[in-house]
């Protein structure tokens, strides 16, 4: 994993449907760092995650990583590459085993994690040759945290990590980020639940 | 261009331009008309003749709307301009409009001239799929509610479709069909006399005019539109 | 390239799984050419006549209804977004699909249109015609389907409206592929299948590129 | 009675609403028919011979390809279950989606379809049957591709498996609803008219209990 | 809304997939009474949510209502008409606008409710013309909590209510069941999150 030296958000405004989400966000993540985004329903968490990914364009302002030798990343397609990715959809294939969609991942990512083991982490190694459609929410959940973790990518962002998680996969949730910002890697997290670990704040009114 | 290109400043352009342009098309269609039937019938067609100078105009601009279409297709993904984006789509339901006509003077005339309503031959066919064009066009814009995402989604479209265009025009020449070659603009002067050339003439600016007219009345329409709903929007939250 | 090998083996894995569209591409491309007949009446003179232009459009709408859900199956359970952060440049991905689209569509078409042939009672000499049109033309559908497919990413009934966008544009791929098996009927030399082949070539050319622009404003939105 | 009235105008709320299925099952119809001849060849006397068939087949596939998420749409985001335990029976529930398959499909298709036939050179006296069959026998499809859509409820790429299972089941309809059209063009006298109707008639009857419980077995999966 | 006086569960056993999630199962749930079903992921609470639904039904034992005036219902239909059902999937539809929504609901289920009351309850008022997909997350589930307010059914169910809301919604959800409960109705909530209020528990292992 490539280490980050740190995430900014300049003057970021929002435009959905020709409406104006937020306007003037600013922020910084240093790494090994964690910021959460909190607000209302409706208030633009989903949406701002989506503009530092890169997968949509903000109105206006800059998203920028720096890299440890002091590079500096600004345009979406390289900042992409860095970026793992915990949607709110769970991005899960009916017709393939958790492994297989396993294996998929780690090869398109190029990860070299260990699969199985990765399985066994989030509770599923019973499940691992299941068709998924067998899976409860939770379970399709913690597939998609073992993606996240063979992505291998430093810049976590996730979107309401802890809905369908029972209490055991909320903490396995806070262990997992606890685990990568203390590797160098930064993670930023909109959720309406506290994580239970040290974290820097956003609020979007 | 890209001043007069603020969505405010066409507001107040179009709608001193828009009586004038509507007057001028009314008394070209006029005078056109008059002189359509003022001509004499043709030796061979007899009255007949006289659909072609409905046809062939409405076959005209209802190509030149997809070029304009595609133009400003081209110039709302480069520049991206809201005011292209509404040209664009308001163009679309013109054209096909015109695209129906002359299908349907087109086929009136086959009856008399060919023994049949259609006939498969190359141009007839591309020309449907001209309307088919707009038809997908238009559903396209339809279907995705977003409005810049469709905008720029149809841009796409209309400019992938272009390709429909020289086939049309070409048609003709590449393959030997039953519709009339070139004959009026064509390199070495029209095969037209000039009695039939003059009312084509004015008819041709006539349709013009009525078709910059209803795309101007369109526009305008569409812009005080989006703001109702922008302002909506601004309110749902 | 191992990313590019990951994500052709996953689609073609996805469309050969139960349910998947390979072999019902297949089913139906054959279903289709048998339902004609029946209306048509059992004429082997007709049916050898047209032949060339059912297969054609059969195989067309065999393909198309594969595309469908090229990206949207994926939009819609949020693969996509893991897809487009991954190491390949969206051109690639999409062109990736297409392979894996039409390895999976066009190809196998193909290699059952013979046997589709025999049964309308095709002039024999023609087989090589219709399984060389196929095989380039099938090329281009799959190409300019995905473009179909990617502009019609976010609308969730997109079934019928892909067929109403792409069909417009494919039609010199039908004129050109069945021209090329009727005048191998007939014996005569026909440039349609060079014609065929410069249109395939372009298609292939152009598409990722409007394709890639389609999902991406798609997913922006 | 609200409640049937209720459910068959939101389906066709849906069906007319931007991206619904109306508007463009109409058009896919029309681009599958006017596809046809660019392939066959552009002889009147073949393309009217054969306008019954490719109109009827076209006629199919429209429906069809509107059918496919019938249920589909309501089952992935969990309408289908409010809508079970809504006050109708199962067995009502799926009719009413049905009639509105009908009357936003089969009938704009059969009122579309002596257009088509004109650019086909289709024999005048051919029109009435052609209008009465397809009537008829679009009924039949919708009702039984109703059964299909529900058996195919589950599976994802439902698009491609539905036209699989339904199509044969569809070709008595499709023999004898061209057939009608082709006694029509030589003016002979025919048995297929009354044959289309029985057929249409236990289909209608039929399909809802099928179809109920085809769609009952998936949602308790 | 016709008022319950219990539903009761019996010995129930639910198969899924050939495997066995749970078995003899039994809870009792009085008129007024909030019944809710906790347990690790895939330990089975949509699956027991769907067999009281009559959605699906169960290897055995049995689920039955008894009606204030003594009746009884064991059928699985007749069931179904008491049921106010809130699933894990929103069964909101992209081309109708909210209020559409709702009143095709409220007609379909015959609730005689006002849905522009409701609609501003759940704090949608201003969105109630919008089309549906410039919704957030939590604001297709305040729809969802809007149409299981207008069904005016006397047995609620309710898959993970609290999953997408923020902060207020959470609250507005507790309030929506007390209210309903006050009002002698009978409701069954599985979730991972403490609602806040008064019920009995069931735990799934
Ligand atoms: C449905 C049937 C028809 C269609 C779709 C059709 C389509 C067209 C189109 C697209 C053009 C414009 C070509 C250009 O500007 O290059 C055109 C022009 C013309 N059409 Fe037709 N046409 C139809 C029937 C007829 C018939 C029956 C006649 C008379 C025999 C006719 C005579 C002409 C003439 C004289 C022109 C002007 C040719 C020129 O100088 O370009 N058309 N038609
Ligand atoms: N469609 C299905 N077919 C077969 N088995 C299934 C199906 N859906 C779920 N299962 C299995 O049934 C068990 C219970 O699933 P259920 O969805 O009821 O769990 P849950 O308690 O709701 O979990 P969660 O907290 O994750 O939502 C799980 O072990 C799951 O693997
Ligand atoms: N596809 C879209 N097009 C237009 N507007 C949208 C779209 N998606 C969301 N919006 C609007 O943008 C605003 C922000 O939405 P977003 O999904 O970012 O909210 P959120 O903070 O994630 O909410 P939640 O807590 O409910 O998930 C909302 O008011 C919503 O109406
Ligand atoms: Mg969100
Ligand atoms: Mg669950």
């Amino acid at each position: 994993m490539a280490a980050l030296a740190s995430l900014e958000i300049e003057n970021l405004a929002c435009v959905r449907g020709g409406r104006l989400v937020f306007r003037g966000l600013g922020a910084r993540v240093e790494g090994g760092g964690l910021l959460t985004v909190e607000g209302a329903n409706g208030s633009g968490k989903t949406s701002l995650l989506r503009l530092i990914a890169g997968l949509s364009m903000p109105q206006q302002g800059t998203v920028r990583l720096r890299t440890n030798g002091g590079g500096e990343i600004a345009e979406p397609e390289d900042r992409a590459r860095h970026i793992g990715w915990l949607g709110h959809q769970d991005g899960v294939k009916r017709q393939l085993t958790p492994l297989e969609q396993l294996r998929f991942f780690a090869e398109f990512y190029g990860g070299t994690a260990d699969e199985e083991a990765t399985l066994s982490r989030v509770g599923l190694s019973t499940a691992r040759d299941l068709p998924i459609q067998y899976l409860s929410a939770g379970q399709k959940k913690r597939l998609a945290l073992a993606r996240l973790q063979v992505s291998g990518r430093p810049l976590w962002l996730l979107d309401e990590p802890l809905a369908a998680l029972d209490v055991e996969g909320k903490s396995l949730v806070a262990d997992l980020i606890g685990a990568h910002c203390a590797a160098g890697g930064i993670a930023v997290a909109a959720t309406h639940e506290s994580l239970g670990i040290a974290c820097e704040r956003l609020h979007l009114a | 261009m890209l001043e007069y290109a603020n969505p405010k400043r066409f507001m107040d352009l179009s709608g001193a331009l828009l009586p004038w342009l509507g007057a001028v098309a009314a008394l070209l269609l006029a005078v056109g008309l008059y002189l359509s039937f003022a001509a004499p019938p043709d030796y061979q067609q007899g009255d007949t003749v006289r659909i072609m100078f409905v046809h062939v105009p409405a076959a005209w601009i209802a190509m030149m709307a997809y070029g304009l279409m595609a133009l400003a297709s081209l110039v709302s993904l480069v520049n991206r301009h809201p005011l292209a984006d509404v040209a664009a789509k308001s163009a679309a339901p013109f054209g096909a409009l015109f695209t129906a006509l002359a299908l349907i003077t087109g086929s009136l005339w086959g009856r008399p001239m060919w023994g049949t309503y259609w006939v498969w031959d190359a141009r007839l066919t591309s020309f449907l799929i001209l309307l088919f064009l707009y038809l997908g066009y238009i559903a396209l814009w339809n279907a995705i509610e977003d409005e810049t995402r469709a905008a720029r989604a149809c841009a796409i479209l209309a400019l992938v479709g272009v390709v429909n265009l020289p086939i049309i025009e070409f048609s003709v020449q590449w393959w030997s069909t039953l519709h009339q070659g070139e004959s009026i603009v064509r390199a070495g002067g029209p095969l037209i006399a000039g009695v039939f050339l003059w009312p084509l003439f004015l008819m041709a600016l006539g349709y013009t005019a009525l078709f910059f007219t209803l795309l101007l009345l369109r526009m305008r329409t569409e812009i005080l539109d989006r703001r109702v709903r922008t302002l909506a929007l601004g309110r749902g939250r | 390239m191992s990313a590019w090998r990951a994500l052709v083996m996953r689609d073609i894995r996805l469309a050969t799984r139960a349910g998947g569209s390979a072999m019902l591409a297949l089913a139906f491309f054959a279903a289709v050419a048998v339902l004609l007949p029946f209306g048509v009446g059992t004429d082997l003179k007709v049916l050898g006549r047209i032949a060339a232009g059912v297969l054609w459009v059969a195989a067309v709408l065999a393909a198309l209804l594969a595309l469908d859900r090229l990206f949207q199956a994926d939009f819609e359970d949020g693969s996509l977004d893991l897809i487009a952060l991954g190491p390949l440049p969206l051109e690639v991905v999409v062109l990736a699909k297409m392979t894996a689209h039409w390895l999976t569509t066009g190809l196998p078409l193909t290699i059952l249109s013979p046997l589709m042939a025999l049964l309308f009672g095709l002039e024999p000499r023609a087989y090589p015609a219709l399984l060389a049109s196929l095989a380039v033309g099938t090329l281009a559908i799959s190409a300019i389907g995905g473009i179909g497919a990617g502009l019609t990413l976010s609308i969730r009934r997109g079934g019928l409206i892909l067929p109403l966008l792409v069909l417009p544009l494919l039609s010199p791929a039908v004129i050109f592929g069945a021209g090329a098996v009727l005048a191998a009927i007939d014996g005569l030399p026909s440039a349609a299948m060079g014609l065929l082949a410069a249109f395939a070539f372009t298609a292939v050319v152009v598409s990722p590129f409007a394709a890639a622009a389609a999902v991406r404003l798609n997913l922006a939105g």
